[in-house]
This record gives C-alpha cells, sequence and structure tokens, in this order.
C-alpha cells in the first residue's frame, strides 16, 4: 500500500512539474508574440509619461537588454529564461526599485499575501461546507430558502467589486475600518498582542470580501452535493439502521462530500487568486497582489514576470499538495 | 419548452438578462435622446457631482458627465466583450470538448490536461502583463485574449456530457443505422447536448466580464471602449470613494452583479431540469 | 451445426483485449475482455443462445459482430467476408442484413425526437418505400406485426411510452428490415415477466421470416425457451456449445452444471437440496481475466486439476456437443 | 402461530407534477411470528413501497398517506421518530436491494457494521466488533472482509455484507427488499439460501420482497401477490403455484419459461399508471374472464378459505 501512494505521489508530481514547465513557455511565447520588447516599451513609456528631452543613452538600454538575454534570437531568450527562473530563481533587478532583486521584494510581501489569502480560503471553505449541510439537510425551513436565495446572489459577486463596497461603506462612510495597509505605524510591531489585534483589525475587510463570496459559493455546491448523496441508497441503509442523525451527517453526508469539496477546492484557487490582486490594490495591503499593481503602472517588467511566475507555482503546489490528500480522503482512488 | 414551467429560476434568469440586453441595444437611441446629441462620454456637458435630479436620475460625476447615460454606455461595452469573448471561448470549448468526448484516448488525455492547466494557473496577472505590454488593444484583440484563458472552464464542464452522450444506446442504434460520424455528432449529440453549450457560454461570459471588468478598472485595456470597468475607474480616480459619490460607484457594481447573477441562475435552472441526478430526487 | 455449407456468420480465435491507458505516465492495466473465442452461425435461420453471467463478454462479442469494436487478434467473417472489409466497401448492405435491439429500452431512443422518427430513418436510409405512403403502410403493417396499434404509438414521444411498448417498436424496426441476422442482447432483461413472453415468441417466429437470431442472455430459463443452439460463456471464453435439449439435460462442463443447478425452478415441490459453498476467491470483485494462461473457471471449479492451472483446454466433441474442459 | 405485525389499509403517495402517484393504494396484510412471507408482484406494482412505508424510510416527495402499522401494540406510523429509531436495527431490521450500492463507499465494511450495534446497545467497540464478526460468521464471510472497502467487494459479496449486518442484533423481523435482484445465478443462491436459514438458525420472520416466483418456490412459506398498488392474493406457496385463484396470479405463473417446461405465455395489454389506475378492478383491462361488475367496483380480499385470499369478483363479493 505504501509503494502505491508513493508512485501516485511520483507521477502527479511529474504531471504537475509538466504543466508547470508549458504554463511557463506559453506564458513566454504569449508575450514574445507581443511586437517590441518589454525594456524599449518601458523606455517610451518614461519618455511618453516624463516627456524626457535627453533619450536615454543606447548603452544602458543595450546593457538591459543583455542583461536579460533579450538581443538573442527567441529560442536563445527562452533558455536563458528558463535558466534564470528555474535554476538560478533570479527574476532580475526590479526596474523602479533599482539594483534590489525582485526575488527580495517578493519575499517580503509573501508572507502578507499567502497570510491573508490562506486564513480566507479556510475559513470559507469550512463556513461553506459547514451551512452547505445545513441547507441540504433542512431544506423545507424559511431560513433555508432565504440563505439559498440569498447565496445566489452573494456568490457570484466577484470579490474585488465587493471590496470596492465594503471600503467605500465601512472605512470612508462609517469609519468603522481603517482605509488599507496592514497594520498602524504607531504600534509597535512583534509579538505582543495589541499588534496581532492590530492586524486583524486591518486584515478584516480585505478578508471579509473574499470570505463573503467564497463561503456562499462553497455553500451552494456542498448544498447540491448533500441533496445528491441524500438520494443514494446507502443513507437510506443508515436510516433504517436507526443511527443518530448526527453520526449519518457526520459519517456519511460529510464523509462522502470532502472529495468533489476538495477537488473543487483545488481548482476554484486559480479564480481566487485572480480576484485577489484587485483585493490588495483596493486596501493597500503590503501582499504580492499591490506589489504587482504598482509595478503595472510603473511597467516594472520584472517584478510582474516574477510575481506571475511565483503565483502560478504557488498554486500548482497548493494543487498538487491537495491532490496528496486525494488517496487518504477517498480510497478508491488508491487503487 | 416545458424548462420555463419546470425551472423558476430558469425563467428570472433569462428575464433579467434579456431586460439587460434590451437595454443595452436601447442605449444609443436612449442617450442621443437624453443628452440631446452628445456622446455619453464627452466631459463638461453639465455642471459636476450634481445630486439625483430629475433629469440625472443618478446625478452627474465630478467630470460633468451624466451618470445614468454613462451607465448605459458601460453596460453595452460590458456585454459586448463578454458575450465577443465569451462566443469564441464557447466555440473553442466546444470544438475541443467534442473532440475528447468523442475520440477519448490520447487526445482526451491531452486536452484534459491542458485545459485543467489553464483552469489552475492564476491567468489574470498574464493577461494583465499582455494588455499593459500590446499598445494597440482594440475589443477583438482583447477579447482573444480573455477567450483564450477562459475556455477551459467551459470545456471542463462540457466533456463529460459528451462522453457520457456518447456511449449512449441511440447513437450505437444510430452506427448501426449507417450514420456517418457528423451526422451522428449534428442530429444525435448536438440536439440533447445544447442545454450544456449554454452552460458552458454563461460560465464563459461571466468569466470573461469578470477579467475585462478587472483590467479596465486598473486602467488595461483599450481606453476607447467605456465599459463599466471604465466608469468604475473614472469613479475611483476621481475620488468617488472619498466624497460617497454611491451612483457612481455602487450603481455600476449592482448592474454587473445582475448580469453574473442572472447568468448563474440560468445554469443552476438548466442543472436541475436536465441533470438526471436531481431529476431523482424531485421524483417527476 | 454443419460446417459444409458457406457459414453466415462465423467467428475464429477472437481475442479482444481493452488497455487502460492514463496520460499520468501510469502502467497500462491490460483487460482480457475476450480470449480465443471461434463459433458459427449456418445459413439456415435459427436460434442460437449466448448464456454469460455479466462480465463475461458476451456483449462485447456483439459489439464486435457489429463493428462498434475492433477484435485484438482473430477474425469475424459474415457470409465469409471480414467485417471490417464489409464496412469498409459494402457498409449500407451490411447495415441492411445485420441488425440489433439493445437491452435497455429506456436508452435506445434520442429524447429529442418522436419514435416515428426511428422507423422513417431506418427507411429512408435504405431506401425501402418508393413514396410516402408505402412508406406509411409498411410502418403500420410492422406495429401491428409486434401488437402495437400504430394510432395510439406514432407521435409520441420515447418517454410517453412504456419499457414494452419501446422494446417492441425495436422489434418492428427489425420487421421492417428484415435483416439476415439479428444480435439480440439481453432484449427482454428489464421488462417484466408477463411481457417478456410474447417478445421472445416474435424472435423465435423471426426464423420463419429468414431471420437468424443470436440471442445473448445472462438467464438460462429464456435461453431454453426460444433456442435452437447454446453457448455457454465464462470470462471471456466458451466452455460448452451443442443443441439446447442436449446442453440442459446432459450438461458436460462443471461451469454448466453448477448454472443449471443454481437456477430456482418455480415449482415448491423441488427446492434446491445442496448448499452452495462459498470461497474466497469470489471475495474479490470479478473483473476480466488479466492473464490467458490456464482455464478460466480454474479457481472455481470443484474438478480442478494441476493441468488445468497453466493450459487452457481446446474444444472437443463429445457425445455430439463440444465442450472445452481437460475432464474429457 | 401468533401475529408479529398487523399492517391495515396502509397508503403510501408521491407528489409528482401531474397529481398524486397512489404507489401503495391501502394494502392490509398479517404476518405470523417464524413465518417466511414472500410478496410477489411486477415493477410498479408497490411492492417496496410497502416495505418502505413499514419502516418509515419514505422520502419526499413519498408521504405515507393514512393506514396504521402495529407492531406489538403500537402504532408504527403515529410512533415518535426517536422511539421507533430504538426499535430500529433491534427488533426490526432490513435487508436492501441486491443491485445497489447500499455501503458507504468511504468507511469500512467494519464501522458500517459496529455503527449500527453501538448506536442502540451502550457496549465497548470491542464487544461490539465481537458481535460483528460472529454475525459474519454466521454467514461465512471471513473476518478480513471487515478491513475491506465497499469497491473492493464483488455484488454478491457486498450482499451477504448487509445480510450479516441486518442480523447483528438478532432481530424479531427482517423486511429483505428484493435481495438478490441483478447478482449472478450462483451468488442469488447463495445469498437466498442464507436468507431462508435466517429463520432456523436465529428465529427471524423473514419478509421477502421479489418479483421472480421462482425464489418465492424455493424460500417463501406463504406468497402475497401484488398488482397495481394492491393485494390480490394471499396464500401459501404450494397453493398458490398448485391452483392459483386470482386470474393475474395464474397469468404471472404462466408467463415465467423454466427448465421444467418450454412453454410461456404473457399476460396482454400494459402495466397500468399509478397516475390514474383503471377503475374497478385493476385488473380488469388484461383480465381474461372479465364481467361486467368488474369495471365499477373494485372487489374486497375476501379470505374465501382458510388461508386463502383473494380480490376478484369470480368468487364473490361483488
Amino acid at each position: 500500500m505504501r509503494s502505491r501512494l508513493a508512485s501516485y505521489a511520483i507521477r502527479r508530481f511529474f504531471l504537475y512539474l509538466l504543466i508547470f514547465f508549458i504554463s511557463l513557455t506559453v506564458f513566454f511565447f504569449f508575450l514574445n508574440l507581443v511586437p517590441g520588447d518589454p525594456v524599449t516599451r518601458y523606455v517610451q513609456e518614461l519618455e511618453a509619461r516624463y516627456g524626457l528631452t535627453t533619450p536615454i543613452s543606447e548603452e544602458i538600454i543595450r546593457e538591459y537588454k543583455e542583461a536579460f538575454g533579450l538581443d538573442k534570437d527567441l529560442f536563445g531568450r527562452y533558455t536563458s529564461y528558463l535558466k534564470r527562473l528555474i535554476f538560478e530563481f533570479d527574476f532580475g533587478p526590479s526596474f523602479v526599485a533599482f539594483p534590489t532583486p525582485v526575488s527580495e521584494l517578493i519575499i517580503d510581501a509573501l508572507p502578507w499575501s499567502i497570510g491573508l489569502l490562506g486564513v480566507s480560503i479556510i475559513i470559507s471553505w469550512v463556513l461553506g461546507i459547514l451551512f452547505g449541510t445545513i441547507l441540504g439537510w433542512r431544506r423545507e425551513s424559511k431560513v433555508a430558502s432565504f440563505s439559498l436565495v440569498l447565496g445566489l446572489i452573494l456568490s457570484q459577486i466577484p470579490p474585488y467589486l465587493l471590496a470596492l463596497v465594503l471600503v467605500m461603506v465601512f472605512s470612508f462612510a462609517l469609519g468603522i475600518f481603517p482605509m488599507g495597509g496592514a497594520y498602524s505605524p504607531l504600534i509597535e510591531q512583534g509579538f505582543n498582542l495589541r499588534y496581532i489585534i492590530d492586524l486583524i483589525y486591518h486584515a478584516f475587510l480585505p478578508a471579509m470580501s473574499l470570505i463573503l463570496v467564497y463561503t456562499f459559493g462553497t455553500m451552494i455546491s456542498q448544498r447540491a452535493l448533500v441533496i445528491n448523496i441524500l438520494g443514494e441508497d446507502y443513507i437510506k441503509l443508515a436510516e433504517a439502521k436507526g443511527l443518530e442523525n448526527n453520526r449519518i451527517i457526520k459519517r456519511y453526508i460529510l464523509r462522502n462530500t470532502l472529495l468533489p469539496q476538495t477537488t473543487g477546492l483545488a481548482l476554484s484557487l486559480g479564480f481566487i487568486v485572480n480576484g485577489f490582486f484587485l483585493i490588495e490594490w483596493i486596501f493597500n495591503y503590503p501582499g504580492i497582489g499591490r506589489l504587482f499593481m504598482t509595478a503595472i503602472r510603473q511597467m516594472d517588467y520584472n517584478v510582474l514576470m516574477g510575481i506571475t511566475v511565483i503565483t502560478m507555482f504557488g498554486v500548482l503546489a497548493a494543487n498538487f499538495i491537495i491532490e496528496l490528500l486525494y488517496p487518504l480522503i477517498d480510497p478508491r482512488i488508491r487503487r | 419548452m416545458r424548462i420555463f414551467k419546470d425551472s423558476p429560476k430558469f425563467t428570472v434568469g433569462i428575464i433579467i438578462i434579456l431586460l439587460l440586453i434590451i437595454i443595452a441595444l436601447l442605449e444609443p437611441k436612449v442617450n442621443v435622446y437624453r443628452l440631446n446629441g452628445h456622446s455619453s462620454t464627452e466631459i463638461g456637458l453639465y455642471e459636476t457631482s450634481l445630486p439625483p435630479s430629475r433629469d440625472h436620475p443618478f446625478g452627474t460625476d465630478p467630470y460633468g458627465r451624466d451618470v445614468l447615460s454613462l451607465i448605459l454606455t458601460g453596460l453595452k461595452y460590458s456585454l459586448l466583450v463578454g458575450f465577443t469573448a465569451g462566443s469564441l471561448a464557447t466555440i473553442v470549448a466546444v470544438v475541443l470538448a467534442t473532440l475528447a468526448g468523442y475520440k477519448g484516448g490520447s487526445i482526451d488525455a491531452f486536452i484534459t490536461t491542458v485545459s485543467n492547466a489553464i483552469l489552475v494557473i492564476p491567468s489574470w496577472p498574464i493577461v494583465a502583463i499582455i494588455v499593459l505590454f500590446v499598445d494597440k488593444v482594440n475589443l477583438l484583440y482583447l477579447s482573444l485574449i480573455l477567450a483564450f484563458f477562459s475556455w477551459a472552464g467551459s470545456s471542463r464542464q462540457m466533456k463529460p456530457q459528451i462522453a457520457s452522450l456518447k456511449e449512449r444506446p441511440y447513437v450505437e442504434l444510430a452506427k448501426v443505422t449507417g450514420f456517418s460520424d457528423l451526422e451522428i455528432m449534428f442530429k444525435e449529440i448536438l440536439p440533447n447536448f445544447l442545454p450544456y453549450i449554454f452552460v458552458g457560454f454563461s460560465y464563459a461570459v461571466t468569466g470573461t466580464m469578470m477579467a475585462e471588468t478587472a483590467l479596465r478598472l486598473v486602467g488595461l485595456g483599450p481606453a476607447d471602449i467605456p465599459s463599466l470597468g471604465q466608469v468604475l475607474n473614472w469613479a475611483l480616480y476621481s475620488g468617488a470613494l472619498a466624497q460617497g459619490h454611491y451612483f457612481l460607484t455602487l450603481v455600476p457594481i449592482v448592474v454587473l452583479v445582475l448580469v453574473f447573477v442572472s447568468m448563474n441562475l440560468i445554469n443552476v435552472g438548466l442543472d436541475e431540469v436536465y441533470n438526471p441526478r436531481l431529476k431523482k430526487i424531485t421524483g417527476v | 451445426m454443419s460446417r459444409t455449407t458457406e457459414n453466415l456468420l462465423e467467428l475464429k480465435n477472437v481475442v479482444k483485449i481493452f488497455t487502460r491507458a492514463s496520460f499520468e505516465l501510469a502502467k497500462e492495466r491490460v483487460v482480457y475482455a475476450l480470449s480465443d473465442v471461434s463459433f458459427s452461425m449456418d445459413i439456415e435461420p435459427k436460434v442460437l443462445a449466448l448464456v454469460g453471467e455479466s462480465g463475461s463478454g458476451k456483449t462485447t462479442i456483439c459489439k464486435l459482430i457489429l463493428g462498434l469494436e475492433e477484435p485484438t487478434s482473430g477474425e469475424i467473417l459474415y457470409k465469409g467476408i471480414p467485417v471490417s472489409t464489409w464496412l469498409r466497401n459494402y457498409m449500407k448492405d451490411y447495415r441492411r442484413e445485420v441488425q440489433i435491439i439493445f437491452q435497455d429500452p429506456f436508452e435506445t431512443f434520442n429524447p429529442f425526437y418522436r419514435v416515428d422518427r426511428v422507423l422513417w430513418t431506418v427507411i429512408q436510409k435504405f431506401g425501402l418505400a418508393k413514396d410516402k405512403n408505402e412508406a406509411e403502410s409498411k410502418i403500420e403493417e410492422s406495429l401491428e406485426a409486434v401488437g402495437l396499434r400504430p394510432k395510439e404509438i406514432l407521435g409520441r414521444y420515447p418517454h410517453q411510452l412504456s419499457g414494452g411498448e419501446r422494446q417492441r417498436f425495436m422489434l418492428a424496426r427489425v420487421y421492417i428490415l428484415r435483416p439476415k441476422l439479428l444480435v439480440a442482447d439481453e432484449p427482454v432483461s428489464m421488462l417484466d415477466a408477463s411481457l417478456r413472453a410474447v417478445f421472445l415468441d416474435h424472435l423465435k417466429d423471426f426464423k420463419k421470416n429468414g431471420i437468424s437470431c443470436l440471442y445473448i442472455t445472462h438467464d438460462l430459463n429464456t435461453a431454453y425457451y426460444i433456442s435452437d443452439y447454446i453457448m455457454i460463456i465464462y470470462a471471456g471464453k466458451i466452455l460448452e456449445k451443442g443443441s439446447v435439449e442436449e446442453v440442459i439435460r446432459n450438461p458436460l462442463h462443471p461451469y454448466t452444471k453448477m448454472l443449471i443447478t443454481s437456477i430456482p425452478v418455480p415449482d415448491p415441490t423441488k427446492r434446491w437440496t445442496d448448499k452452495v459453498k462459498i470461497d474466497i476467491a469470489q471475495l474479490q470483485k470479478v473483473s476480466g481475466r488479466e492473464t490467458i494462461k490456464g482455464c478460466v473457471f480454474y479457481h472455481r471449479c470443484d474438478y480442478a486439476m494441476d493441468i488445468c492451472r497453466d493450459n487452457s483446454p481446446s474444444m472437443k466433441d463429445v457425445e455430439d456437443h463440444e465442450v472445452s474442459c481437460f475432464l474429457y | 402461530m401468533s401475529q408479529i405485525l398487523d399492517v391495515q389499509d396502509l397508503k403510501v403517495y408521491f407528489r409528482t407534477i401531474l397529481g398524486d402517484a397512489k404507489s401503495l393504494d391501502g394494502v392490509s396484510l398479517r404476518v405470523y411470528e417464524g413465518e417466511i412471507l414472500g410478496i410477489a408482484g411486477e415493477s410498479g406494482c408497490g411492492k417496496s413501497t410497502l416495505v418502505e412505508g413499514i419502516l418509515k424510510l419514505v422520502r419526499p416527495p413519498g408521504y405515507i398517506h393514512s393506514g396504521k402499522v402495529i407492531y406489538n401494540g403500537k402504532n408504527l406510523v403515529e410512533l415518535e421518530e426517536e422511539e421507533f429509531r430504538k426499535m430500529r436495527w433491534t427488533d426490526i431490521s432490513y435487508i436492501p436491494q441486491g443491485s445497489m450500492n447500499s455501503l458507504n463507499p468511504v468507511i469500512k465494511v467494519e464501522e458500517q457494521m459496529i455503527d449500527g450495534i453501538i448506536s442502540h446497545i451502550d457496549i465497548s467497540y470491542q464487544e461490539a466488533k465481537e458481535i460483528a464478526d460472529q454475525a459474519l460468521n454466521s454467514v461465512g464471510l471471513p473476518l478480513d472482509v471487515t478491513q475491506m472497502y465497499s469497491h473492493e467487494l464483488s455484488g454478491g459479496m457486498r450482499q451477504r455484507v448487509c445480510i450479516a449486518m441486518s442480523i447483528c442484533l438478532k432481530p424479531k423481523i427482517v423486511f429483505a427488499d428484493e435481495p438478490v435482484t441483478a447478482l449472478d445465478v450462483v451468488m442469488q443462491k447463495l445469498n437466498l439460501q442464507t436468507i431462508g436459514e435466517l429463520r432456523e438458525k436465529f428465529g427471524i420472520t423473514v419478509v421477502m420482497v421479489a418479483h421472480d416466483m421462482a425464489w418465492h418456490a424455493e424460500i417463501s412459506d406463504r406468497i402475497c401477490i401484488m398488482y397495481a398498488g394492491k393485494i390480490v392474493e394471499i396464500g401459501p406457496t404450494l397453493d398458490i403455484f398448485v391452483s392459483p385463484l386470482h386470474p393475474y396470479s395464474r397469468g404471472l405463473l404462466e408467463a415465467i419459461p423454466s427448465l421444467e417446461r418450454r412453454f410461456a405465455r404473457s399476460i396482454p395489454g400494459i402495466a397500468p399508471s399509478p397516475l390514474n389506475w383503471p377503475d374497478g378492478c385493476r385488473f380488469h383491462p388484461r383480465c381474461s374472464n372479465i364481467m361486467g361488475v368488474c369495471e365499477e367496483v373494485d372487489p374486497p380480499l375476501l379470505e374465501i378459505e382458510k388461508d386463502r385470499f383473494v380480490a376478484c369478483h369470480i368468487y364473490g363479493g361483488g
């Protein structure tokens, strides 16, 4: 049994490595189909935006191009792109915050994003499954139909639009929550209670804009799953056995929704991360999302590339880890 | 069509989306009449930041534009991008899903892996970078990019349906009655597959509209297309959030959410009626 | 079954392997659905029953004959010509002469169309009627032949008909086509007992209209009722062949004996006397064999000998019917 | 023999868009201690609905319309769910259909056997495990089955686990709903014999629902034939086979081909729909000896001889 699990893990690992490789390639060729190259595009933008009179010396531009292997032919650029990313984990320096390397910027910002994103996803997933199960089990009550309608609406609001509404109402209008940022500069950082409360106080609205949406999304899918399972024959036998309701809900219903919900979580990670960039931008939250958005405005090519590759890697790694759980969740996969 | 009787969710969804489409189609006439000839994005037509009044139901924005007509124009373009990119994505999804579902084997495994890859990786930053570095982005180019990343969601919905339809005995009966592969696809499989194409289509439309709005909100993408995302961008950068200019920010959001909710209701309705599993429980 | 006249249908050493290929670089699992199956049906119309449990490969044989699947090795000849050649060069004729009735009456009708389309397409595809009136009369005639009233049936959708009606509708389709060979894959297993007999009578009468029938079933009772010759299949191999009276009254292969003694007799005075012993081998899910070595029935056979473990017995003539077992 | 269960005019309907489907339309039946009662009839006649009604396993859109089920003095239909739950598995247990996936696919067989036990009697997991192992032995299953999952077992073996489960707490009466459908012939015989032995080994009363009359011939003491939601005939197995009273019973017996005789004759017409049963006697559209009264009056079930009940105007009561 151990060896079969190991071979399953290795097979999945190589598949994800392949997917990561394909996505890097697709991303690279998409970028290079674009006319011109990032460096010249950046220079043009600078001249247009700041009306530089003296053109930036050709020499600097050439040096930049060489640094990123932009002067070689397509295949040459591709190999240097891969070599730098995978082996040296070097995204090159940031244009704007020259010479600090992009990887340093990312390492500073990453913990904030992972913290906020991770906590929000787990809370919404767990709450969604809980509410969904209750909704599926008690379908007739008034509350059930009301929360279903609410769910059908809330689950469809893109998190970043909800963020706009939340910040407008709770920060600007009512002033209950801070306008943005992750902590107030006055409080001394460190592992003390005041700082932690302050962190939560700042992270509350950004987290809520994701939690409200994804909890109801999971609730709706969980309700449908539970209704399906209630029609199964092993539930009929469980009732005939006279099991208590909470044992049926726990060991028969919930246990059977675990796999589809885990697959659902894995597949929706990409979608959630998509929306997350804007949430950090709207709340000025110091994660890689905000870093990405400022890089957009400054056209800082290396930072953009670095963050995209990191999020790709992060989501694929998360998927791989989640998929490793499948055999533990559902014995049928161990075969 | 039996579906209207069977599923209230589907009916409500269809009504809302049709209303929105009609409003979007009427936009040119309404705006010409309301702004007597001027375009809704023209600056300085009226006094700035007027409160809601009879002739400006939603007031005017800090640049002196009538908010109602701005939103109407925005809705038109948002739907335009959403439906163009959505249709492109659906066509690609149907072709690849049929290929994978009908032929099966290694083609199926390859297409499924690629579509799962696209589905899993966060596509928005990639689209953002591409749109940023392309100097001239028109509607078609934007739709192509958005379609490329959203066909995967739809094809993942459709492929299992095609694979199951292909196994049905009536398809084998058609083969045994001398039908060619094409005849089978179009006469036997397609009619039963239409509801799932629409499910895929509404996934693609909502997906692309969300991505487009996010791009425009940040100021990326074609400036000459004033979609609702652009309207929100103007609102954001004109400090509407701070001044609590509710109509300029909340109304576009509500309109967008109406589109997404109605498309989702259609999906849920279709699923309840056409999904054999759920039918078992409703006992019909 | 005489060998001299040319055979209507012949299977020679047909092997069919299903491999579960998967993209994620997993090793492929090989499953032997059919291992070395040979039998034939001569020109003279008859009913040949193919009896086997679920998973024994009987549906695979049906799909191979109809060209819905390709054999891994061995040949399937219709009137001496391989089915693949028929389908490549004379597809219309082959489809005209070899037809099928499926098991599930609820799935053989495309829910999108009215039921009449099934008959109309058959007439159009094979040009069975000069004009509309002749087509209509042919349809009505065929419906009445199977005991359905055209006025009540035509124009309705599949879900408005009962299982029995739908299965008889498929019989009407066969009446119109007048094929030479009809393969019936478990045609009555979804019907109520009280409706089965009339359906089976039609299959029997087809002989008078020159239609041979290969009747595939797991139910020995219905096979005994309508067939002239019978074949017992288990895990992809034919174990016994012969006239139906011969095989039922004097079964030779241990598996056939086991089948016959296991069938409950609808007579309270003739209850089972012996008890079935369980063996651990039956514990596992019965899926297709993974190797071709040894007799297929070895692990369940009471008379299993060492010789049975490694080599598989060939078909031998014993008391004018054939059996594949080392006991003989 | 003393009476263990008394069903009185039980009705179970199913709500559909086209109105109520009267699947079970007024069934009265007595079950005696220690007997094996067979309930026969074709698909759609309501025999499974009868069992689901008695065990209150009817789920929306189905509902128990009316009627009583008396079990040692208590009316199960009106009984509080919690009180009835205590009786489930200890007094009354159930064997599911053979073709269904009645075992929870994601937990081991052991847990599914033991949860039924410890929900009713307060004992340790280990003691419950012994009871489960003992039950498995009694149906001849090896103990390592407990560590397996349902997808690892063949259909026949899954069904034997269900039988073992149902007798863990030595219930008084077991309802088996099509217990051997869709199993292979050898497995059918194996499981049928096991069900038949429940009475000798454990003194359990068995009510078996099955559409194949041959299964009843093998193990049932009495047979109750149902048609269109009602009972048309009840009688000892031998009498039913030798001299069936109701025309439908006769038709049913003639329709089955067997290795004993190569003759079978179908009953004309098609099975009626529960959405609108035919008027009067529900079999009259397909009955060969139809009389005028049959189209108007639905014949009541009468005991015309000792232990022989029939609902047909030929035998009076019109």
